[in-house]
């Protein structure tokens, strides 16, 4: 059951500019990519504005209105810092770490759809797992980049931070399974769609929804080495982990990829359990119709996505001021020992719910 | 469209040059890594015949899919994953128990000196 | 009768030269000037009484003479000259009289040089006017002999090495050859059930042998002639030879030596499987073995001019660039052959002449400019404005390195222009997309292309070579060098007004040429 | 649908020798002064500069005379639209095709041999007194009259083949006029590489011509003859979806030539050369070869429509003549970008006619090939005398810089006036130059052709107007205005030679005489029909000879241009003459320093194709010597045959000795020893084993591939 | 000529084979492992040239991810020293010599037995294979994906127990071989004194 939507603003690419489908996907992800970028400058900025308050004192003010060009003010002094690689570094390695984080934080966004007939860069028909699978190479990325940069502090942190990111791919993984065997496919826009005409799967399954929508966000935070979970780059005692030796527009480069998976995680997030681009969270059959098509215009569902994403970014930067960081131990432990069992009971449910075995008669 | 034969002489080079790598390397990691790009020469070569042997001139054809290069591609892929783990955990106990894992000073089972 | 005298005197000649030498060095050199002054002016006599009518049909032999040697086996004394061999002839004749007259410097056992001069001119005349196998065979090893001398006795610092690579490269390819001669002949017999060597009944007798066995010969012959007129797996003996060569004999050498191999080529397997046709009605080099054959020597020619011209890139020694430069001409006429069309034929046998004008006069300046340096060297970082102290040599330099170049006006052009446009108009080359397995993923369109990419780097490694050598400051290595003497300047000279002459009036020979061409391409 | 199917060929002798004269007039000169200059090393003496300046000149004003003879000849005898006459003799003849020598006389050809023959026989004139006390001036005049009688050859040309031979002996002289100092380090490699650019270019218009003879030969009437060309694709024999590609080749041939975008780098270091040379070569005549070969083979991008504009085909042939336009846009553009930043006289001039050349492709490209030969007149015109003023105001100041210059105009009036005429012409300013007419033609013909995204053209090809008006003034102000900046006691500029001033003046007259009547001719047409449809209105007369037809002039297609030129004049004199504050701060703002020299150092094209081309060739060089000495000769020969042959050698007696005695009580041993070593093969190591195991694979697989070969043959 | 897909395919080969001639000849074990990264990259992408986007993200994820991960761990934590081939060609010649002569005799007997059997006429008439086929819709790809998955349960059902099995038994039997319940003393001499090193100190 493919679904109807193919290529990014498929009527007015396709249908009225009569260009080729490849040049519409190439738009598409054009626009994509800036409307992310534009996103990587207002996000951490929002989050710095957020702590600044939290911590009762007022955040940057001083470049633009509000503060609000201070991102873009400090991606230009790094890139006009001096970019310095550490004596006895491998060469090749230094620079590969750095193109492998890079490309795959940018990559990850192609299956994410902005909209149910307006923007899909890319409608994979693996959706999720192509994520899944450009967000694996990110631990072999930070070994290699901890390796090459030739100083004990990444060496360390580069176990550190590959040990964290395995560990907790399984339990983010194993979460989602149950969302992706009752939707029955990959691609996000399925899922989404799926999630608009039966429900937001945070608030199904009597719980078990929201149980593995936490899980998922946790892991999710681990794998983006966010406040709770930042052990390997725990300022005290590794100074950056795998990023110490990166100066100049390497660091910007490492900085944007850092928020970048901070916006991935919250969109997964979106998307899998609270509905992705859907602004209504009631079914679309029995909520009224102006509102239907209220949430089916793609210019709403494009505002929508980006609302919530930014609503979890606040939770993200409330998450920073407020928690404290986990010893490495802890953070292993709870994520083998708590968060991998619990997400599989929830897969259970998810699996026993009358949508995936409806046909077995007895529900 | 691609030709097979493209296919087909690329995943030979890549099975030579993993040959070439496991026959010319001393050290046991690198071995391992050659014996990756062989299994990844032989997934190529699968990937090239997916759905080639099912039409009708192959009366006996026995799959009634035209996706299992792909199945195999699926299986080596895992069997790949069990066999580094299996390889890289051999490897640290001998590294543990030698000291290094250089397999030409490593030859224990060997025919003793008469 | 007319041939043997051209083959006769310089032969009957050279030991009296060699007893003179002994007595008065001096008059050894008057004498063989002489000579061979006497045999140029007699060859051109010929081509002007015979070779200039367009009317009359050159693809068959005149003057022929034919004397029965040794008939049990069927080797005959027989000499004939037709379109293909008469322009060489006369070229042969002309690039002696520049060497010898270029050769007044040599000082040391002037009896001995002249008189090999002499032997050389024979071996080489014997070859080009050789109608009869065996003979042409004697004719081409006789070659080697005077030349291994010539560069072994009178040449550079390392000429030892390069004198016994030189006879080793190509004496083994010429045994190959010659086992591809005897399996003509054997061929022939066979088919036929007559024994003869002469070119003329094998020609008549190959006609019903199989295509697979012509193919087998050809590649056999092929080998012998390609090593002499250097193709690029076999090219590294040039270089050495040349370096090491005094400079007559390095002229004879580029202008006449590597001459023979193409006019072998051209006479052996273009000529003789000519009217070879199979069952189906096609020539032997339309069919599907002459197809592969074409494309093998087309890629042979492209990657012997590609990969020499960038290795000329590199040269610091001026004759080295040249000799370099030389194996990539050759790479054009290869070319030319593989294109199998009139203006790729006529263009090949074209730049042969024209190549054996240019390059013994790029060969004497390099010579002149040694002998006029402090340290004789010819290194061009060393030497360096050359046009203050020597203009004219500096003048006819730049000269013939842009007629070496292809400047059109000039003999290489014609040569160079008509090779390419066969190479373009030939429908086999550029039309088949089936790949081959040389390059799999490429069409063979990448022949062409690559050759031509090469005039760049041509032009390039000249232009620098003279941007070096003549132009920018005077170096100390030209203190005491002064305007180069009268038989030093005067051959090359002449070489130059034929390259203009080839160059501005090329249909008198192509007229000739053409009309052989059209005798051996099926219609 | 091609107008020529009306062409009628003429075989008229007397007109064909006349042209023959032309070309070998200068020919004949140029050898026989190179002759006196070989007599002159010989005997160390030196010929009076009159002789020889005048022999120079005199071979000159007989091409200029029989050239007029035939343009008046042939435009009253014939009429041009419909005649053509055209002489060939053969040059190489095989039986299928042969490459024939040929004249062709027509409207485009004669025009442009008569701009030719006069602004050439002004600037011969002009050197004579310029090279005054140089010491190799006969060899300077050898070579121009050698280069002037190549032009005339490759402009007259009949067909491809000759044109080709012509083309590269332009680039030969032009590397002999630019390498005139030798001695000079920079002119010697100067010249270098304008020919080697001019190679490349020469390399793809050979293929060009190749691929013409292959397609006309697959329609078994092998030519590339224009005329028959034109007829061959009117009768439909080869249709112009085949020709596109080859047109595009050609194209390539006139990049290298005429300085387009990627190879444009040869042109600012050809100002190594003599002025005249500049002058006459690298501004008016030789640049043009490749934009006069666009509108020789305009057939292969463009199907000639009858009526308003030239229809240009969708498909393959568009892609040509798309890429002509775009490409002379961006080389406008980039060249008058590079000229704001040049500070040499002459380098200013030099990327000026770069842009008016991008200008000119422009045009071609649109299909408007009268428009483009319109432009091209009136630039030969305006730049030569432009040229010839910068070599006078060289001359007296001594140095090509333009910070010591300035306040010449009291010193130079002559030169000051006749400076004047040629900027305004350069810049085109309104209603009164030559230069308004011809570029408002060009803006018109870009705006409505059918090019794709030809409004963006348009709006580029306005603001590269706008900086030439610009650097036009600019140059003006900073030699002839405002303060003196030379040091007082050396410099004395003086008024320019009376020889140079003659020539100076002529050209002057002959750009106020083509803007008088390229102004009748427009604003007349506007006013009668008569006038537009007559003699005077040129671009519609040139038009109607070749049978394209653009828009007719209308004033307010004129209004941007001139808006466009009033505000570069205005930015400049403010800018550099009056000096305003604010103006000077906007030039000395830090963004447009650092935009300053990424433009300076042009965009990067040069270290571009010196990376392309220098690089690799040697890396592929030495990597190819290295292979060549190490492998062939090293392995192959020293090892393989040379040590091979010896081991061989003693090989064979050691078994020789052996034999004899060993073969009795060497068996016993022979199978303990086996045994013996059998037993070492098992060494413990990995990698032996997995050797062993390979090699039995390998052998394995030989043998399944003869068996394979043996059974299956290839079908 | 040649189609965009193939040149885009025979960019990723030549991609390919110099990841392999790199991880064949780069001095360090990382440097080989990471560059062994690019290659499975790179044929992974070739997946995607053959229009199975599935694989693709098995490829990236098991190996590119996971298989990488292991191999990087295991190079750091084993100590080797780095053997390099000798610099100039003819050494490295010499040093392969034996090698190389098996390496290209099994090549080029593969390559020929396989194109010729490839190229055989029987076998052309049977391709239908799409690999590089543009033309593929959104449709077709995520019928391609699920049909694969029918595939891979209905016909081979026994796969995925098997793999289940068989990643399992890795997974404990490894973690047996690398846990670390033994005593420094059972270690070998060499490796005692890296763990502690005797006092007195080695020569």
């Amino acid at each position: 059951m493919a679904s109807d939507p193919g290529l990014p603003f498929e009527e007015l690419f396709i249908g009225r500019l009569k260009l080729e489908p490849w040049m519409a996907i190439a738009i598409g992800s054009i626009i994509a990519g800036s409307y992310i970028m534009i996103n990587q400058i207002i996000a951490p900025w929002i989050e710095r504005k957020v702590m600044a308050r939290m911590q009762g004192r007022r955040g940057p003010v001083h470049v633009g209105k509000w503060g609000f060009l201070q991102i873009p003010a400090d991606l230009l002094k790094m890139i006009g810092k001096e970019d310095t690689r550490p004596e006895g570094a491998d060469k090749f390695g230094f620079s590969l770490a750095i193109f492998l984080t890079g490309t795959t934080a940018i990559l990850s966004f192609a299956p994410l759809p902005w909209g149910s007939k307006g923007l899909i860069p890319g409608n994979f028909s693996i959706g999720i797992l192509y994520v899944f699978a450009v967000f694996s190479i990110f631990p072999p990325a930070m070994l290699v980049g901890g390796w090459a940069s030739n100083s004990k502090y990444s060496l360390i942190g580069g176990f550190r931070s590959a040990g964290q990111l395995i560990a907790y791919e399984i339990p983010m993984f194993v979460s989602i399974l149950g969302v992706i065997a009752v939707v029955g496919s990959f691609s996000l826009v399925e899922i989404t769609n799926y999630q608009m005409n039966n429900g937001w799967f945070i608030g199904k399954y009597y719980g078990a929804g929201l149980i593995a929508g936490l899980i998922f966000f946790i892991s999710g935070v681990a794998e983006t080495e966010r406040v709770p979970f930042d052990i390997p780059e725990a300022e005290a005692e590794l100074v950056m982990g795998p990023r110490t030796e990166f100066s100049g527009w390497r660091y910007a480069l490492l900085m944007m990829t850092e928020y970048l998976h901070l916006f991935i995680n919250s969109l997964l997030f979106l998307y899998l359990f609270v509905g992705g681009y859907d602004i209504w969270p009631v079914r679309v059959n029995n909520s009224p119709s102006f509102i239907n098509d209220f949430r089916m215009n793609p210019f709403v569902q494009f505002l929508a996505i980006t609302l919530k994403v930014y609503v979890l970014v606040f939770v993200a930067a409330w998450m920073r001021s407020a928690l404290a960081r986990l010893r490495i131990d802890q953070l292993l432990s709870l994520g083998w020992k708590y968060m991998l069992p619990v997400s599989i009971l929830t897969l259970v449910v998810f699996l026993g719910s009358k949508d995936v075995f409806g046909f077995l008669i007895f529900w | 469209m691609i030709p097979v034969e493209w296919f087909l002489t690329l995943s030979v080079v890549m099975f030579v040059g993993g040959l070439f790598g496991v026959l010319t390397q001393k050290n046991a990691m690198r071995i391992l890594i050659s014996v990756e790009i062989m299994l990844n020469a032989a997934n190529l070569a699968f990937m090239a015949f997916n759905g080639v042997f099912y039409n009708a001139d192959f009366p006996n054809s026995f799959s009634a899919s035209d996706f299992e290069g792909w199945v195999f591609v699926f299986i080596i892929i895992g069997v790949a994953a069990a066999e580094a783990a299996i390889g890289l955990a051999i490897f640290l106990s001998v590294y543990r128990n030698f000291g290094e894992i250089q397999i030409t000073n490593i030859f224990t089972l060997k025919e003793q000196e008469v | 009768m007319e041939l043997l005298y051209l083959l006769l005197i310089p032969i009957s000649l050279a030991l009296p030269t060699y007893l003179v030498g002994r007595w008065k060095p001096e008059f050894a050199k008057y004498l063989a000037t002489l000579t061979i002054l006497v045999t140029t002016i007699y060859n051109f006599i010929l081509w002007f009484a015979d070779f200039t009518n367009p009317s009359t049909n050159y693809g068959s032999f005149m003057y022929n003479y034919t004397k029965s040697w040794v008939p049990s086996v069927g080797i005959y004394f027989s000499v004939g000259v037709d379109g293909l061999s008469m322009p060489l002839l006369v070229l042969t004749q002309l690039v002696f009289l520049v060497s010898v007259v270029s050769s007044y410097y040599i000082k040391d056992q002037q009896g001995t040089y002249y008189a090999l001069l002499l032997v050389l001119l024979t071996g080489v005349t014997g070859t080009f006017i050789a109608l009869d196998l065996f003979l042409f065979y004697i004719f081409w090893e006789l070659v080697l002999v005077p030349m291994f001398f010539m560069i072994h006795i009178w040449g550079g610092p390392n000429r030892k090495y390069a004198a016994i690579k030189f006879f080793i490269f190509t004496h083994l390819a010429s045994l190959v050859m010659l086992i591809g001669l005897f399996y003509i002949y054997l061929e022939a017999y066979r088919n036929s059930g007559q024994m003869s060597f002469l070119l003329v009944d094998l020609k008549v007798n190959l006609n019903g042998v199989s295509f697979k066995t012509l193919a087998l010969i050809f590649w056999l012959v092929f080998i012998g002639f390609v090593t002499k007129f250097p193709q690029v797996p076999v090219h590294t003996w040039l270089p050495d030879a040349h370096v090491q060569a005094p400079s007559p004999g390095s002229a004879i050498l580029a202008g006449l030596l590597l001459k023979m191999g193409g006019y072998g080529l051209i006479r052996i397997p273009f000529w003789l499987f000519a009217d070879v046709v199979d069952e189906s009605g096609q020539h032997f080099f339309d069919s599907k073995e002459g197809h592969t054959i074409r494309i093998i020597i087309g890629f042979i020619g492209m990657v012997s001019m590609v990969y020499p011209a960038f290795i000329a890139l590199q040269q610091d020694d001026l004759k080295r660039m040249i000799a370099y430069s030389s194996i990539s001409h050759m790479g054009v006429v290869l070319l030319g052959l593989a294109a199998y069309n009139e203006w790729g034929i006529n263009g090949a046998m074209y730049m042969m002449i024209a190549h054996g004008v240019i390059s013994p006069g790029l060969f004497l300046l390099s010579g002149i400019i040694e002998h006029n340096t402090k340290s004789h060297t010819r290194d061009m970082s060393k030497v360096g404005g050359l046009a203050h102290k020597m203009p004219f040599t500096a003048a006819l330099f730049v000269f013939m390195a842009f007629a070496s170049a292809g400047l059109p006006g000039l003999a290489g052009f014609v040569s160079e222009f008509n090779v390419f446009i066969g190479l373009f108009a030939n429908k086999e080359l550029m039309a088949s997309n089936d790949k081959f397995f040389i390059f799999p993923f490429l069409p063979y369109v990448i022949i062409p292309v690559l050759a031509v990419l090469s005039i760049i780097v041509t032009a390039g490694y000249y232009l620098w070579a003279i941007q070096k050598v003549i132009f920018l400051e005077q170096t100390d290595e030209l203190e005491n060098s002064t305007p180069a003497k009268w038989w030093e300047i005067q051959p090359v000279f002449i070489l130059a007004i034929f390259t203009v002459i080839l160059g501005l009036f090329p249909n008198t020979v192509w007229m000739v040429l053409d009309s052989w061409t059209q005798t051996i391409l099926p219609h | 649908m091609v107008v020529e199917e009306g062409i009628q060929v003429i075989e008229d002798k007397f007109l064909i020798n006349s042209a023959i004269l032309v070309i070998l007039i200068p020919f004949l000169t140029g050898i026989f002064l190179l002759f006196l200059r070989g007599l002159e090393i010989r005997n160390k003496t030196k010929f009076s500069e009159r002789l020889t300046g005048s022999i120079g000149v005199a071979g000159l004003l007989g091409s200029l005379i029989n050239a007029t003879i035939i343009i008046f000849t042939y435009f009253n005898k014939y009429d041009a639209k419909t005649q053509r006459v055209i002489g060939d003799t053969p040059f190489v003849s095989s039986a299928h095709g042969t490459f024939k020598w040929g004249i062709s006389l027509d409207p485009l050809s004669v025009i442009m041999m008569f701009l030719l023959a006069f602004i050439a026989s002004v600037i011969h004139f002009y050197a004579t007194e310029y090279m005054h006390g140089d010491t190799a001036y006969t060899r300077f005049f050898g070579t121009l009259n050698f280069f002037t009688g190549a032009m005339f050859g490759f402009v007259l040309a009949s067909n491809l083949f000759m044109a080709f031979v012509f083309w590269e002996l332009l680039g030969v002289s032009s590397y002999m006029l630019i390498g005139y100092y030798w001695p000079k380090a920079s002119a010697a490699s100067a010249a270098k590489k304008a020919f080697l650019y001019n190679k490349i270019g020469d390399v793809s218009f050979l293929v060009g011509i190749a691929y013409i003879w292959q397609i006309t030969l697959k329609a078994h009437h092998p030519t590339l003859d224009y005329h028959e060309l034109t007829n061959l694709i009117s009768n439909g024999t080869i249709s112009i979806n085949q020709l596109w590609f080859p047109g595009l080749l050609l194209f390539g041939g006139a990049i290298g030539k005429s300085a387009q975008l990627p190879l444009f780098g040869w042109l600012p270091e050809a100002m190594e050369g003599p002025t005249p040379v500049s002058a006459l070569l690298h501004s008016s005549t030789m640049v043009k070869a490749g934009l006069f070969l666009l509108s020789r083979i305009y057939f292969t991008f463009v199907t000639v429509g009858g009526h308003y504009e030239a229809f240009i085909p969708e498909g393959d042939a568009a892609l040509t003549a798309t890429l002509i336009t775009w490409l002379g846009v961006l080389t406008a553009l980039c060249g008058a970008l590079i000229a704001l930043t040049a500070t040499d006289i002459k380098k200013v001039l030099a990327f000026s006619t770069i842009s008016q050349l991008g200008y000119i492709g422009m045009a071609m490209g649109t299909g408007q090939i009268h428009v483009g030969f319109y432009h091209l007149v009136s630039h030969a015109t305006f730049k030569s005398l432009l040229f010839l003023c910068a070599g006078a105001v060289i001359h007296s100041v001594h140095s090509q810089e333009m910070k010591d210059m300035g306040g010449l105009k009291k010193y130079m009036p002559y030169t000051y006036w006749t400076m004047l005429i040629g900027l305004l012409g350069l810049v085109g300013f309104p209603f009164i130059t030559n230069g308004f007419y011809s570029k408002d033609a060009l803006l018109v013909a870009i705006k409505n052709s059918d090019i794709p995204l030809a409004g963006l053209a348009f709006t580029i090809a306005l603001i590269t107007a706008g900086i030439t008006a610009f650097y036009s003034s600019k140059l003006f102000i900073l030699t002839f205005l405002g303060t003196p900046r030379y040091d007082k006691d050396h410099v004395h500029p003086h008024k320019t030679g009376i020889r140079m001033r003659i020539a100076l003046i002529i050209l002057a007259i002959a750009v106020v005489i083509e803007s008088v009547w390229w102004a009748v001719g427009s604003i007349g047409g506007l006013a009668s029909e008569k006038i537009n449809k007559s003699f005077w209105n040129f671009e519609y007369r040139l038009g109607d000879l070749i049978g394209i037809h653009g828009a007719p002039f209308a004033l307010i297609d004129t209004i941007p241009s001139i808006l466009a030129v009033i505000l570069g004049i205005s930015l400049a004199f403010g800018m550099y003459f009056y000096q305003i504050p604010f103006l000077i701060s906007l030039k000395e703002g830090g963004f447009i320093i650092k935009l300053e020299n990424i433009i300076a150092n042009r965009f990067g094209f040069d270290k571009l194709i010196y990376v392309l081309a220098m690089g690799p060739g040697m890396w592929v060089g030495s990597k190819f010597r290295r292979f060549d000495e190490e492998v062939i000769d090293g392995f192959i020969i020293n090892t393989v045959i040379k040590d091979g042959s010896l081991k061989l050698a003693d090989y064979s007696n050691k078994l020789d000795q052996d034999g004899i005695d060993g073969v009795v009580n060497g068996l016993g041993d022979i199978t303990s020893e086996l045994g013996y070593n059998l037993r070492k093969v098992q060494t413990g190591q990995t990698s032996q084993y997995a050797r062993w195991m390979m090699f039995g694979l390998a052998l394995l697989l030989s043998i399944m591939t003869l068996l394979y070969f043996q059974t299956f043959t290839i079908k | 000529m040649i189609s965009f897909v193939e040149a885009l395919f025979l960019v990723i080969s030549f991609f390919i084979v110099f990841c392999i001639i790199m991880t064949l000849l780069v001095p360090k074990t990382m440097q080989a492992a990471y560059w062994l990264i690019l290659m499975l990259t790179g044929v992974a992408v070739l997946f995607l040239l053959a229009n199975s986007e599935i694989i693709f993200a098995f490829q990236i994820s098991i190996y590119a991810g996971g298989i990488s991960v292991l191999l990087l761990f295991a190079a750091l934590l084993t100590q080797h020293e780095e053997y390099e081939f000798p610099r100039s060609i003819l050494g490295f010649i010499k040093v392969t010599a034996s090698q190389l002569a098996i390496f290209l005799i099994i090549g080029i007997n593969l390559l020929i037995l396989i194109l010729t059997s490839v190229m055989s006429s029987d076998f052309r008439k049977g391709t239908s294979s799409q690999l590089g086929d543009t033309t593929l819709t959104v449709e077709e790809s995520f019928f391609m994906t699920e049909n694969f998955s029918v595939t891979l349960w209905r016909d081979f059902g026994m796969v995925i127990p098997f793999l289940a099995f068989l990643l399992l038994t890795a997974l404990l039997g490894s973690v047996k071989l690398v846990i670390r319940e033994w005593e420094i003393e059972d270690l070998s001499d060499v490796m005692k004194n890296r763990y502690n090193p005797t006092q007195e100190v080695q020569q």
